[in-house]
């Protein structure tokens, strides 16, 4: 085990320190050198924003799967820009077509997901909810 | 349904039911309107106005105050189209004490009415077009905006809450350098519509956002009494300034846009077509004023028209405005009622929001260009 | 209203407070909150002709959580009291409140006796910082009102403050 | 008269030569005012029970709601209601007007011909505190929910 093998781990252990650090620096920060309590008028701060008024009922019900269908086209394109940042440093060096075609077939397989989101019929936000027509 | 029923409906259902509060504070009511919003995930069951927030007195304040004292509220209860609601007050008041108005005082009144009506539907294409998301008209339907002020700022002095006009005429008259600023403003201002026509109305998005979109039909202007630029987008062309002449609107030759799609679009075209007629309105005042007395002489201070109840109704930019004041002789009024148009505009929202998804409730809502003080008075 | 809530901060460095509040100063977020005529003077300053964003006030936050600065612009009416508290509550602290028009500061031309509707001024409700007069005040009225706001902040004044020939030297 | 079918001279029509009375034939009698003077055609005054009857002989004349006004007259022991109506074809005016006692005002509400009227009624029992029974839902619209008093009676001091 050379001593390149500890410094390397040194690199990687400063690196995951300086992430955390910028991580709950702010956090700290934050703590530190903001207001401790903040004026009250009707003492309502920790209430939920509504407009000015206060909410009515509850906010914690089942609601319908198209939300959810809806953020998961979210979730595949986070996951194909997560790809292409890294790729677009790698590959900036000089042009070759194995590269540009390695690309095209992640991003062609990704939006799959628009084809299987369109089939789905999710863009048309059909109510599946058993309420009766008012 | 009041909040307890909605509350159980929702547990027992074990549905998605639940209230949303498109509050006082909300950027879509463009003023301090509340909407109790019972909801299915994102369509709406029942959508219920609740007004009251900015509610003023106006009334009451009428019954403390003499004829004249109370010309400055008539400018504050819609402060976009405020010169209609003051022509609507002096015009009731002088049809009580039968005081005759000069053309000239005519003529102004109908060229200031017609500038304020197209500054008020330049906020309106402004906020209606930042509920859609879109920014930048609101830049560019303010920038014109300005123009229009400063010419009425000339003459009246303030630049929304006018108080220009008295029985019996105006408050001072208007010199050339006015006429002149409305007559080049026509030119620039349909150069203005025809690159708003090309840049907003044909935008595909628009159309997508607004066609079809919250259909009202004539039997529910009608049941609801709405009027204005809402029941004309249903295919009713009815203007008061055509079904009960007022002023010199008789001698003016302009139509009446309407539409009979009845949806978002078909108001949206209205209002842009209403901007149009308006500035040939102008056009046609600016040329054919007369010279001669802006305000009849000798209209007493205290003024006590005879006892009785009086109407008078104004096309104002929101729809028809009615004031009906009673006097019982004496130097303040005894009643004065203001029938405004917005009030009855919404209380169609409720049938028309029915099973609506909540983005194209805001459309229809904006589509009904709703003042807020209006409502509430 | 209770007494000055002590909100100051854990740690404080003086020159770390200029600096705060230059940057507070020139990134005032205001509230969305138009209640009545003031507001389309506000929207007329906020277009392009007026223009807030030379001060950086452009950003209108309709979410009282985001928002620095609460522009009081209309009447408030007893029914509206206590929304308009709750959004003041629900603001993070560093808050300050322009009262703009005549409404705001002392119910304006809704003010008689026996009148049952208006609350006479927002200072009723909580602490106000500017007062704007006007009915409506022009929309450079209230670019005024933020800059008499941020001389409240950061101590001195960015513009040059427009005297009247008459006005006498104090300030 | 039907609602949908726009009369002949659509758009620039002035309201007809009122030679013929329109609403001679309607049960309750319209007599003609002057227009140029107080801003209405036609007049009716009817007891508060035939409230309904006339709301209904608008509606099928084809005419719209414009306004529920009240109005206060403590010296002579009564309130008064006037009913608008304005005609979006014809552009007639007219007023239905009604006077119930003061102390106990009771009108039965037009809310079931008129959708349009259930603001305006509820305007009018908050600030007067006449009654409109049959009124589905009677709360005060403008003042705050907790209002019980009625601020455009004359005898009205700060609650």
């Amino acid at each position: 085990m050379g001593k390149t093998y500890y410094l390397d781990l040194v690199y990687l252990a400063a690196f995951a320190f300086g992430g955390l650090l910028f991580a709950l620096a702010p956090v700290v920060l934050g703590k530190l050198l903001s207001a401790r309590h903040t004026r009250q008028s009707a003492n309502k701060t920790g209430q939920f924003v509504e407009c000015g008024m206060d909410p009515i009922g509850d906010a914690w019900i089942r609601y319908s799967a198209v939300y959810y269908l809806y953020a998961l086209i979210f979730v595949a394109f986070a996951v194909d820009v997560l790809f292409l940042i890294p790729v677009a440093l790698v590959y900036d060096s000089e042009f070759a077509w194995r590269d540009l075609v390695e690309v095209l077939l992640f991003v062609g397989i990704l939006s799959l997901v628009i084809v299987y989101a369109w089939k789905k019929g999710i863009f048309e936000w059909t109510r599946k909810s058993n309420v009766p027509k008012s | 349904m009041t909040p307890a029923e909605a509350i159980e409906a929702a547990r027992r259902a074990g549905n998605e039911t639940f209230i949303l509060n498109l509050g006082p504070q909300h950027p879509a009511t463009h003023g301090v309107l509340r909407i109790k919003l019972t909801m299915d995930g994102e369509y709406i069951l029942r959508a219920e106005p609740v007004a009251g927030y900015i509610h003023r007195m106006h009334e009451k304040m009428g019954e403390n105050r003499t004829w004249a004292q109370y010309l400055p509220n008539t400018s504050r209860i819609d402060y976009l189209s405020a010169m209609t609601y003051t022509h609507a007050y002096v015009a009731a008041v002088e049809r009580a004490a039968g005081i005759e108005v000069p053309r000239r005082a005519e003529f102004i009144r109908v060229i200031t009415s017609e500038l304020n009506r197209i500054s008020s539907h330049l906020v309106w294409f402004g906020a209606f077009l930042l509920d859609l998301g879109g920014f930048t008209p609101l830049l560019y339907a303010f920038d014109d905006r300005e123009k229009i002020l400063d010419m009425l700022e000339a003459i009246t002095g303030s630049r929304l809450t006018y108080c220009y006009y008295r029985f019996g005429g105006v408050y001072n008259d208007v010199d050339d350098a006015f006429l002149g600023a409305a007559r080049d403003f026509v030119p620039y201002m349909r150069e203005r519509l025809k690159m708003y026509e090309t840049l907003v109305t044909e935008n595909l998005i628009l159309r997508k956002r607004l066609e079809g979109i919250g259909p009202i039909s004539k039997k529910m202007c009608h049941k609801y009494g709405a009027t204005g630029p809402v029941m004309r987008g249903s295919g009713i062309a009815y203007d008061v300034r055509r079904m009960e002449p007022y002023s010199v609107y008789p001698e003016l030759e302009f139509d009446i846009p309407h539409y009979p799609e009845g949806d978002c679009m078909a108001r949206y075209r209205v209002r842009m077509e209403e901007m149009a007629q308006s500035l040939r309105i102008i056009e046609q005042a600016v040329a054919m004023i007369p010279a001669g007395p802006f305000q009849t002489p000798g209209v007493p201070k205290s003024l006590k028209p005879p006892a009785g109840d009086y109407c008078f109704a104004v096309e104002a930019a929101r729809g028809r405005l009615m004031v009906r004041i009673v006097s019982d002789g004496k130097e303040m009024p005894y009643r004065v009622r203001w029938r405004t148009p917005s009030f009855c505009n919404i209380t169609l929202f409720e049938e028309a929001s029915r099973g609506m998804m909540l983005a194209d409730a805001l459309a229809l809502l904006g589509s009904l260009d709703l003042v807020i003080p209006d409502i509430d008075r | 209203m209770d007494p000055e809530v002590q909100c100051s901060q854990i740690v404080k460095f003086a020159r770390l407070e200029d600096l705060l509040a230059l940057g507070r100063a020139n990134s005032l977020w205001p509230l969305t909150f138009g209640l009545a005529c003031c507001a389309i003077e506000m929207m007329a300053a906020g277009a392009s002709r007026f223009d807030l964003a030379r001060f950086g006030a452009e950003v209108f936050r309709p979410s009282p959580r985001q928002a620095d600065v609460m522009i009081v612009a209309g009447t408030i009416t007893k029914k509206m009291a206590p929304a308009v508290k709750t959004l003041y509550d629900q603001m993070p602290e560093p808050k300050w409140v322009i009262a703009m028009g005549n409404c705001a500061i002392s119910g304006g031309p809704f003010v008689y006796p026996g009148q049952y509707s208006v609350v006479e001024g927002v200072d009723k409700l909580f602490p106000v910082d500017v007062y704007i007069p006007g009915c409506p005040p022009r929309p450079e009225a209230l670019i005024e009102g933020i800059l008499a706001l941020e001389k409240k902040l950061t101590g001195k004044r960015r513009w040059p403050e427009v005297k009247p020939p008459a006005a006498s030297e104090s300030v | 008269m039907d609602i949908n079918k726009p009369n002949a001279s659509q758009g620039v029509v002035s309201p007809s030569l009122l030679a013929e009375h329109p609403l001679a034939h309607l049960v309750i009698p319209f007599e003609k005012v002057d227009y140029a003077r107080r801003g209405v055609h036609f007049e009716a005054r009817v007891e508060p029970a035939q409230v309904v009857l006339a709301a209904a002989l608008m509606e099928q004349e084809g005419f719209a709601l414009d306004a529920v006004t009240g109005v206060d007259w403590p010296q002579d022991n009564q309130m008064e209601i006037v009913y608008d109506f304005f005609h979006p074809m014809m552009g007639w005016r007219t007023a239905v007007r009604t006077r119930v006692r003061r102390d106990l005002p009771e009108v039965p509400s037009i809310e079931h011909i008129y959708p349009g009227a259930n603001w305006h009624e509820r305007e009018a029992w908050e600030f007067f505190g006449i009654h409109f029974s049959g009124h589905p839902q009677l709360t005060p619209l403008l003042l705050p929910d907790d209002a019980d008093y009625h601020p455009l009676r004359k005898d009205f001091a700060v609650a």
